[in-house]
């Protein structure tokens, strides 16, 4: 493993609860690790499953999947619907080989700043205990570059 | 190449103009071609796109290409920036025949966003070198809505011109509209052009292909005086890929301009 | 000129070989499943299996094949194009049907108006090794199609299989090159006579009873025929035969990659997926998989043969036994015939 | 054993005669002879006197249910085998379907034989086959072999359940008595077992042989996307290149949207021309919903697909 190396961690955040628990966080000043990168969603239902294996495939170390707590869905069942999807993806990825916590779930509600940044640390930590990510992730020598042997001329296009 | 001027053409902002300059003023120099041929434009990392040019080789020192968005190649040359470097390929195809077009009529009939390489066309005809090898030429061009319409300033310069017969028509008109309201086959009827001793060229999509031809038929048009230029996907422009096929011929290499007689004894798969 | 090459030193031969060249030769991936590959040990070399799942022209015209890199540089775009390893390269164990195939893509890739440079690089620095085909399948039908299980044409050295050694076959000026190889003998008067024998047996058993002459001419009426409504049924639209075909040639061209960084890539394309004609405007010229059939068809029999004298069919087979929903081209080809049995007439394709 | 084919052959072509004749479909979708052994393909029929060449044996191994989205303009009449008809279900509830649009011919399955794996069991190739009570009997040049009919069975039948088609119009012949051949699914259980690493490194050298002809996408009933997640160029999820990532990420997704949805047919793994194991992605995916879920696909003409639909106190442990 690489010295310093420190994990990148994406973060789908449901824009009703999750997103505004980690709002909440940072208005109330809690700190918590800053090795997430946040994409907002509507809900954590809209997650495609592609969306996590596709950071997977780019070299992100963890996938972080945030949502309502059950019954508290903006749109009654989405996090229901995701919560089914999730269940399967998590084991079917285990299954195949793919270390466990790679892909990561949890429940904050827009009230809990203080669970969402102990939800991070968590993350974070597992996330370092399974060092970078090699699995799955699609070697960057096969895109482009430091190709042995490839002639260089410079051609105007 | 680079991308000297990019504006969008129509109203509905799906179709934009590029006139690229060479890099190289020996590439410009080597680069030759005749109306009705295409380039397959390149994007780094977006992919490549064959496109008909649009402007005529008679317009020296630089290439007009005329963009439909609608791909990912295309959407990101709608978003290309003057100055930008792009690449080409070209030119591909065989082109207009226009070594046949001397001493004749010509009639071009166009529609759409297709009118790129008959702009070419007329554009390459109406220069003052090669004015007098044709006769007379009318033009026939189609578009959905007035703002769809494709180089509105040339239109209104070739409508004053003497020596060029153009009518222009909509399938829709606006209350500012002053022109025909009506689908290109049926002002082709309506003009209803002298089928002797002149050629047909056409251009546009393949419904108005498809209704065009029994009208020109109807016009005593031969076969072999029907030019229209056709469409497909297209990858290598060559000939080796394969896809663009009709019966055994290949639309970017043996095409794009093929004449009525030809297509009659190919497979209908176009 | 010919020679034999014991087996014992079959193993030492192809060191040698590994050390001068580039060797691609079948390997097994898993049991029932070989692919021509870039050989490092004599060991991987497997020739059980009569025809590799992807043909050899896997080697001259790779699946995936990166055409040039780039890079931006600021406002400039770096190009890198690809140069080929130096070495000479040796395609061994290659049946005769593979190798007439890489003569027919040959004939489209390198043309007079436009050469494909990154097939004939490849070409020209290949040197042939074929194997003849001593028990051909039941699948066979390349006597049929204008081969043979022994055919030489397109060989600069040909192998055949006595047992306990090869039969060597220097055919050309390529081959010839090797006439000083260590490991080859004189050839024995007896392999002589066990070689025709092994001929006659495998002529006879792949016999020329399908009807490829002349279907051309056949097809040519046939544009619109009913035929298709029937052929193209059980199709399911998947790739296999075209990917597994040694004289499909179709590909596309794609960028991979960001906008920093990234290469230009042409892939195998078949043409019975249905984006492969899909125009951006959303028109498909070929909607169903009966236009996509008949393509598949008349390209081989029929628009090729217009352009290059030749049917784009080297009777390998490999279609027939890889079909999911078993669709045998041998049948089609029957079909066209008028000499065809009268139960095709209710569809049995 | 080929007895029991005969007569429900005969039963079949009966049926189908009758279907015609009366013209209450336009075509029937059954088994045909097919030119090597071991095989059958996928025939049309639309006269009576077409009947005549439908067969059956222990090699019809293709889900005819594929061809319901190519028919789909037609009344078709089917011959379904238990897991046909679980496609069918499976597809009806995703609405593909006019209720009366087809006609399930049923029959009971006797499980089919995995024709590979009888080519590997002898040396040279196969020329002739035939059955004879519980057994295959292959022929080749120069051999003659008798073998075991059940023990060249496909994966997929082995751990099979519901071998008697349901939902049918009709079922030809009795229904079968409902067991596995062994007991629920050894392979996934062991790799299971196995750790991570090694599960990892066996996926990959599996997928690594894919040639990316889309044959399992396409042979699957179930696969009926417009435009499938590969081909979409915008967003581009996939490149189609050279790294066993994108390949991965291909099975990954085509075996995980089968969730609740596969019928465990094997299709995809028998169409697959480089032999990479499939099923045992989509088996797991079936085991996982069954225990998670209480599903099993196409057994209930009127439940939901499990990630359709939810309950309230489905399990959450995993999540924090």
């Amino acid at each position: 493993m690489e010295k310093n190396w420190e994990p990148k961690i994406l973060a789908f955040l449901c824009n009703w609860c999750s997103y505004a628990g980690a709002d909440l966080a940072g208005t109330s000043r809690i700190q918590y690790p800053p090795n997430i990168r946040v994409i907002r969603v509507p809900c954590s239902g809209r997650i495609n499953p592609l969306f996590i294996l596709k950071a997977l495939q780019a070299g992100i170390d963890g996938v972080l999947i945030s949502g309502c707590h059950p019954g508290d869905c903006h749109y009654i069942s989405g996090n229901y619907i995701g919560r089914r999807k999730s269940a399967t993806l998590k084991r079917f990825l285990e299954y195949l080989g793919l270390e466990e916590g790679r892909v990561q779930f949890s429940w904050v509600s827009a009230a809990e700043g203080g669970k969402f940044s102990q939800v991070v640390d968590e993350v974070v930590q597992d996330i370092k205990k399974l060092g970078p990510a090699r699995r799955f992730v699609k070697r960057e020598d096969l895109r482009g570059q430091g190709v042995e042997g490839s002639r260089k001329n410079i051609l105007n296009t | 190449m680079v991308v000297k001027k990019a504006y969008v053409e129509t109203t509905d902002r799906m179709l934009r103009t590029l006139e690229l300059s060479f890099l190289d003023e020996e590439d410009a120099r080597a680069f030759h071609f005749i109306p009705g041929q295409f380039c397959e434009l390149s994007l780094l990392g977006k992919g490549e796109a064959p496109l008909g040019i649009a402007s005529s080789p008679t317009e020296n020192g630089s290439l007009k290409f005329t963009i439909n968005k609608a791909g990912v190649v295309t959407t990101a040359l709608h978003h290309i920036e003057e100055g930008a470097e792009i690449g080409i390929r070209g030119p591909l195809g065989n082109g207009y025949p226009i070594d046949l077009f001397k001493g004749k009529n010509i009639l071009v009939i166009g529609g759409g966003f297709a009118f790129t390489t008959l702009r070419s066309l007329i554009a390459y005809l109406i220069h003052p070198e090669n004015r007098s090898k044709v006769n007379e030429i009318t033009v026939i061009y189609g578009a959905r809505m007035p703002g769809l319409l494709l180089y509105k300033e040339e239109l209104n310069q070739w409508e004053k011109r003497s020596d060029l017969k153009l009518v222009v028509t909509v399938d829709w008109g606006d209350k500012d509209w002053k022109g025909k309201v009506g689908l290109v086959p049926n002002v082709l009827e309506e003009v209803a052009p002298s089928s002797e001793n002149t050629y047909a060229v056409i251009c546009g999509p393949p419904i108005m292909i498809k209704f065009t031809f029994p009208k020109l038929m109807a016009l005593r048009f031969p076969d072999e005086r029907i030019y229209t230029s056709l469409e497909r996907r297209m990858k290598c422009g060559i000939g080796k890929c394969g896809r663009c096929n009709i019966g055994h011929l290949y639309v970017c290499k043996n095409g794009p301009v093929f004449n009525y007689a030809q297509l009659k004894k190919l497979p209908k798969d176009y | 000129m010919k020679l034999r090459l014991d087996k014992k030193d079959f193993k030492n031969f192809l060191q040698n070989l590994i050390d001068e060249y580039d060797l691609y030769a079948p390997v097994q991936l898993t049991e029932g499943v070989s692919v021509f590959k870039k050989i490092d040990q004599p060991g991987e070399v497997n020739l059980t299996q009569l025809h590799t799942q992807k043909p050899a022209k896997d080697v001259f015209f790779p699946q995936s094949e990166v055409m040039f890199r780039y890079e931006k540089v600021g406002k400039q775009n770096q190009m890198i194009s690809m140069e080929e390893g130096k070495r000479e390269r040796i395609l061994f164990g290659a049946r005769p049907c593979d190798i007439e195939a890489i003569s027919i893509i040959e004939k489209v890739f390198v043309g007079e108006e436009y050469t494909d440079v990154y097939f004939l690089e490849k070409r020209k620095k290949t040197t042939i090794i074929g194997l003849g085909c001593n028990h051909p399948l039941s699948t066979c039908f390349c006597s049929s199609a204008g081969g043979d299980p022994f055919l030489r044409a397109g060989s600069d050295l040909f192998f055949i299989d006595l047992g306990e050694a090869y039969f060597v076959e220097l055919l050309t000026e390529k081959g010839m090159a090797f006439h000083k190889n260590k490991f080859f003998k004189e050839a024995d008067p007896k392999d002589l006579t066990f070689v025709k024998e092994l001929e006659e047996k495998a002529f006879e058993k792949v016999g020329f009873s399908i009807p490829v002459d002349g279907i051309e001419k056949r097809l040519d009426l046939m544009g619109e025929s009913s035929f298709w409504d029937r052929v193209h049924e059980k199709c399911i639209g998947c790739r296999i035969c075209t990917y597994l075909c040694p004289t499909c040639h179709c590909f596309d061209m794609v960028d991979e990659g960001e906008h920093q960084r990234g290469q230009r890539v042409r892939h195998w394309d078949s043409c019975l997926s249905p984006l492969y004609s899909l125009e951006t405007s959303g028109h498909n010229p070929r909607p169903t998989c009966r236009e996509r059939t008949r393509q598949r068809l008349m390209h081989k029999f029929n628009y090729f043969p217009k352009n290059f004298n030749q049917v784009a069919c080297v009777g390998c087979g490999r279609c027939i036994l890889y079909c999911p929903v078993h669709f045998d081209i041998r049948k089609a080809i029957i079909w066209t015939s008028p000499k065809r049995p009268k139960r095709y007439e209710r569809g049995m394709i | 054993m080929e007895e029991r084919s005969k007569a429900i052959q005969d039963r079949i072509r009966e049926k189908a005669k009758e279907l015609l004749s009366k013209k209450e479909v336009d075509l029937v979708i059954g088994f045909g002879e097919w030119t090597l052994p071991l095989r059958t393909t996928p025939i049309f029929i639309r006269t009576p006197e077409g009947a005549e060449d439908l067969i059956w044996n222990s090699f019809c191994e293709n889900n005819l249910a594929i061809y319901l989205h190519k028919f789909s303009q037609f009344k078709v009449g089917i011959v379904v085998k238990g897991c046909d008809a679980r496609s069918i279900i499976a597809l009806s509830l995703e609405k593909r379907f006019k209720p009366d649009q087809l006609f399930l011919i049923g029959v009971p399955c006797q499980r089919m034989v995995d024709r590979r794996r009888v080519k590997k069991a002898v040396k040279g190739e196969i020329l002739r086959a035939h059955e004879q009570g519980d057994q295959i009997i292959v022929e080749g040049e120069d051999f003659n072999t008798t073998l075991r009919r059940d023990d060249f069975l496909y994966p997929s039948c082995q751990v099979c359940t519901h071998r008697t088609p349901m939902g049918t119009n009709v079922l030809i012949g009795d229904p079968v008595k409902e067991s596995p051949l062994i007991e629920t699914h050894p392979e996934i259980k062991e790799f299971e077992k196995k750790s991570p690493e090694e599960r990892w490194r066996f996926f990959e050298k599996e997928s690594s042989r894919c040639i990316r002809c889309y044959a399992c996408r396409e042979v699957c009933p179930m696969c009926y996307c417009a435009e499938c997640f590969v081909d979409s160029s915008n967003p581009k999820w996939i490149e189609k290149g050279f790294s066993t990532s994108d390949l991965e990420f291909y099975h990954i997704v085509r075996a995980y949207h089968q969730t609740g949805r596969c019928s465990g047919c094997g299709a995809c793994e028998r169409a697959c021309p480089m032999e990479i194991r499939l099923t045992y992605l989509t088996q797991k995916l079936n085991l996982d919903v069954r225990e998670l879920f209480d599903f099993e696909t196409g057994i209930k003409a009127d439940t939901l697909p499990p990630l359709s639909t939810f309950e309230i106190d489905d399990r959450q442990e995993f999540i924090k």
